[in-house]
């Protein structure tokens, strides 16, 4: 099944009246995806919806072709995972290694199984070394990779990212960045909530603007970036480099470095 | 004021507000888990665990005075006392090493439980005749002194029974919780104290 | 101002100095940023000009650090406040969570001080006014946004009227608007005279209001320069700092050889291509 | 988000215009009284003045929810002391095998009105009281910043924490941990709920009594307020009748 999360017509509101999301659709199918917009526009609302933590007032969502509301939060859980944005809302065993095979033992991976996974996305995090450590011996910055590590064990289909860039610094952008990649390559879905505008430039493939509840551009970087009337309502500054490509009337919207020096060259320059 | 003692007298003042947020936490969780018990003195036990036995009484005292002052009329202040005898005791134990391993612990939640029910006993007979509130209790302490037991001791045996349970739960509780306490914090908060008796 | 002569600090459970052989001259009315990966020492550069360490921290110490020429070890904290502010990176931690409106949490630390209430009232309506955050001097400080909680955390550190202003990661949990927030105060601050240490990962909002940037790798002082100067350098990738995504574009066009000054912002980065194409072509 | 505190604002004598400190003399006055009235009439009458009082506050209706919290003890100390008291001789009314003695029920009277009358008092006082006031009179009469801190700090940080405690249900759940179920379930669910909220406070206490420090928090000494102190006309009478009433009630103990 490609189309792994299909989000219809839905709405929701905490307060009956206040709708945080009108009539909202949307899927996510492999592949990563950078959801932006400020604050209250309704991206984690709609990120707990799709993790089942919450129900929507109207519309249904659909995993795997099965309505959210046939599943319970535990259920969901082997199927989309959900980074959370603070590590220390989750975070309460005494070693690295044992916080991050909570989640596979919960959802009923055997020890050994759990272990190894865990293992294995320890390495991936590059926290191989602190497997014994408290967490809360370590960083701030290290504990949110050992977040992240400890959904990444769980092996789900989907995995969403909320906020995964705060507090980090070049390295750890890296690393986060590296494993967006590579689960892209397993064929998972990866959804991540950001306001790093270069890291979803650099990072992601498919880019969605939420405002107000609702869709407002859905696409790739390249296009999405380059409408300043979508970015306004979002509420959202376009990439550095899109900002100097159009301020140098490049055609293209530049996205990366070496796209931005290739179109420089041919375009500004009339080189190679 | 010496350099150490002003030290852990901010840090120490700083936790205690934590450690009354816990209580109430802990309270609410049992309730929306509905435990059948209260687990509302887990933070004040903790305190007196691993900063010491002041630090966990003030914390006991602090507490049902906050209650008393916003929430139940004055009652819990009268429960004050117990709230500080219970930390003392845990905070003694603890320094004698009575929260090394789960079954020591579980004994120091016995003589903690009779420690609260010996405090709370003369409160209880002073405003309810003896009783506590809680129906097993309650009608334990009535057939006790229907056949002449002395209303000191039935009143005790009520507290007791109450007491008992919660506990050594709670030290239980608090014993797996200090054990998961990262280095960092507990030295920091063990540097502090040392700086004061040096 | 601020002198650190070979100043080098152990925490007591860590087995590798967080600062190591640190010397360090801070001049009046200078915005300097500070840059490195996590770990490299920021945060302890900033407790150790505060006097954080060794009041707080018992750890080994050696070389000394001297704020308006008084050694910082022989100086109570509460006498440091009056001279340096420190606004720490987890705005909620910075608030007292004793009182139930903004202006009443920004005056706090005055009625501690024993300011006279006319004073304080004074100091409290500046400060409101330089943070922007006047509109919600009646609201319950935990129930702002982020942007404005670091706002009101930084005016709170701020009516103690410090000469520097000491800042660790102020917009790390910030939104961009958020971010922006903070950085208009700054500019604000430095008009008002006030010296700012600012440690930072965002280096594009460093470019643009720093007079001075210095890199820690490890605990040691890397680079200690102007804007320009740092974020041009080449070994910059190796001390775990990456340059503005405007310098990289610059850079991959020109390729410029080593020393040669390169733009950091994205005027200057425009201006530079535009004068880079004609010249090409003339 | 509100505070636990069951202050609200309303325009009665008790809110607008009796400081603090008197109304925690009332309470103490009225603790007192109820202990040391001699007969149950006295009693009963202190307790219908209490609850008039309340009714005056125009907040009787809440004090009856805090009341109602130990109703059903005070009705089962009817039933024990009625059944089972030491000094029970004169049967007062037969109920099958059971039989209700007077003295037993009149002790359980007496210490019914106590009761109420305390709770009634200590509700006047919590109901019309904001906790920032009493403790801003409190430490204006020299009671120590330190402990005023604590009670306040309290305030703000249990209605965070139940935030947290929401967030981390939330976050624990997505990682697929149940929490309806057996009781066994529900309690290995308590820990990986209650210790990220106890880790993570815990560790921000170094940097929060850093925070304080660096604002001059023990310093000690003389210290300002930012709120002028309110002006209340005609306390000193009230005090006096206070006192005086208790003292009365004190000697009516002693010698009447």
């Amino acid at each position: 099944m490609n189309k792994l999360i299909e989000v219809e017509q839905v709405s929701f509101a905490y307060e009956p009246g206040m709708n945080v999301l009108n009539q909202l659709s949307i899927a996510f199918a492999p592949g990563v995806t950078a959801v932006l917009g400020e604050n209250g526009a309704g991206k984690t609302t709609l990120m707990k919806l799709l993790k089942g933590l919450l129900k929507p007032t109207a519309g249904r969502i659909k995993i795997g072709g099965r309505d959210t509301r046939q599943y319970s939060a535990a259920e969901i859980a082997r199927h989309v995972g959900m980074i959370f944005q603070n590590p220390d809302e989750q975070i309460f065993k005494s070693s690295v290694l044992d916080e991050v095979m909570f989640g596979p033992l919960q959802i009923g991976q055997s020890p050994a199984e759990a272990k190894e996974r865990a293992l294995a996305a320890l390495a991936a995090l590059d926290l191989s070394d602190v497997e014994k450590e408290n967490p809360y011996d370590l960083s701030y910055a290290a504990r949110k990779r050992i977040g992240i590590a400890s959904i990444l064990a769980m092996n789900p289909e989907a995995i969403i990212f909320d906020e995964p860039t705060i507090a980090q610094d070049q390295q750890g952008l890296r690393r986060i960045g590296q494993i967006m990649s590579e689960l892209k390559a397993e064929g998972k879905t990866v959804i991540a909530i950001l306001h790093d505008m270069e890291f979803a430039a650099r990072y992601c493939e498919r880019i969605v603007l939420l405002a107000r509840g609702g869709v407002i551009a859905d696409g790739p970087p390249a296009l999405v970036f380059a409408n300043d009337d979508w970015l306004r309502q979002a509420g959202v500054k376009a990439p550095g480099l899109v900002r100097l490509g159009q301020a140098l009337q490049l055609s293209q919207t530049t996205v990366t470095v070496e796209q931005f020096s290739q179109a420089f060259r041919t375009e500004k320059l009339r080189a190679d | 004021m010496a350099k150490g003692a002003f030290r852990l007298t901010t840090l120490g003042i700083v936790m205690i507000p934590v450690a009354v947020g816990i209580n109430f936490i802990g309270k609410q969780l049992a309730n929306t888990l509905n435990l059948p018990i209260w687990l509302d003195s887990i933070g004040t036990i903790l305190s007196a665990v691993i900063a010491g036995p002041w630090i966990g009484a003030i914390s006991g005292f602090v507490n049902n005075l906050f209650f008393g002052l916003t929430m139940d009329g004055g009652l819990s202040i009268w429960y004050g006392i117990s709230s500080i005898a219970i930390a003392m005791a845990a905070g003694v134990l603890a320094a004698l090493g009575w929260f090394r391993s789960l079954p020591k612990a579980i004994v120091a939640g016995i003589i903690v439980a009779i420690v609260s029910a010996i405090v709370s006993t003369p409160i209880n007979v002073l405003l309810w005749g003896g009783q506590t509130g809680k129906a097993w209790g309650d009608l334990l302490f009535g057939m006790l002194i229907g056949n002449g037991v002395n209303i000191w001791l039935a009143s005790f045996i009520d507290e007791l029974l109450l007491d008992l349970f919660d506990k050594v739960v709670v030290a239980a509780l608090v014993y797996f919780i200090a054990l998961g306490l990262p280095k960092r914090l507990t030295q920091g908060i063990r540097s502090a104290e040392t700086a004061v008796r040096k | 101002m601020i002198r650190m002569q070979q100043f080098t600090y152990r925490y007591s459970e860590m087995a590798r100095p967080a600062l190591e052989g640190i010397n360090l001259v801070i001049e009046p009315g200078e915005c300097i940023g500070l840059l490195g990966s996590n770990g490299a020492g920021k945060t302890t550069l900033c407790y150790a000009i505060m006097g954080l360490i060794p009041h707080f921290f018992q750890g080994d110490l050696t070389g000394e650090v001297r704020v308006n020429n008084q050694p910082v070890a022989k100086m109570d904290l509460a006498a440091m406040s009056r001279q340096v502010g420190m606004v720490l990176q987890n705005a909620a931690n910075q608030l007292s969570g004793t009182k139930m409106t903004v202006e009443e949490e920004i005056a706090f630390g005055l009625e501690n001080f024993a300011i006279a209430q006319e004073e304080m009232r004074e100091r409290v309506d500046w400060a409101l006014e330089i943070l922007g955050i006047a509109g919600i001097r009646k609201r319950n400080p935990y129930q702002l946004s982020g942007g404005q909680l670091q706002r009101v955390a930084i005016a709170s550190v701020l009516v103690l009227k410090p000469q520097i202003l000491l800042l660790d990661e102020p917009t790390s949990q910030l939104d961009p608007k958020g971010t922006e927030e903070v950085y208009q105060v700054l500019r604000q601050l430095r008009k008002e005279g006030i010296t700012i240490l600012l440690a930072e990962h965002k280096v594009e909002m460093l470019a643009q209001c720093c007079t001075r940037l210095i890199v820690l790798n490890e605990g040691k002082i890397m680079a200690d320069a102007s804007p320009h100067a740092v974020l041009g350098h080449p070994s910059l990738p190796d001390w775990g700092v990456e340059a503005p995504v405007f310098t990289q574009a610059y850079q991959a066009v020109v390729q410029p050889h080593h020393g040669e000054k390169v733009p950091i912002t994205l005027r200057e980065t425009i201006e530079r291509l535009n004068q880079y194409e004609q010249a090409y072509r003339g | 988000m509100n505070t636990p505190s069951l202050y609200r604002e309303q325009n009665t004598f008790f809110h607008k215009r009796m400081d603090p400190l008197s109304k925690l003399l009332l309470v103490c006055c009225l603790f007192i009284d109820a202990f040391v009235v001699p007969t149950l009439p006295g009693a009963c009458l202190l307790a219908l003045l209490t609850v008039g009082l309340l009714y005056l506050a125009r907040e009787l209706g809440r004090a009856v929810k805090i009341l109602a919290g130990c109703a059903l003890l005070l009705i089962s100390i009817f039933l024990i002391q009625g059944l089972f008291y030491q000094n029970n001789q004169t049967v007062l009314l037969q109920v099958g095998p059971l039989s209700f003695y007077r003295e037993g029920i009149s002790y359980a009277l007496k210490i019914s009105l106590r009761v109420i009358t305390m709770i009634a008092a200590g509700s006047l006082l919590v109901l019309t009281t904001s906790p920032t006031d009493l403790l801003e009179a409190c430490v204006r009469r020299g009671v120590s910043p330190r402990l005023a801190y604590m009670l306040a700090a309290i305030l703000q940080i249990i209605p965070l924490m139940m935030r947290n405690a929401a967030k981390i249900q939330e976050a624990q759940e997505a990682r697929g941990m149940a929490v309806r179920g057996s009781l066994s379930t529900r309690f290995r669910a308590f820990l990986p709920l209650l210790t990220p909220l106890i880790l993570s406070s815990f560790v921000n206490i170094q940097e929060r009594s850093m925070a304080l420090e660096v604002r001059g928090f023990s310093l000690g000494g003389p210290r300002t307020f930012y709120r002028s102190e309110p002006v209340y006309k005609g306390m000193l009478p009230v005090r006096f009748v206070l006192i005086g009433s208790t003292l009365g009630i004190l000697c009516w103990r002693l010698f009447g």
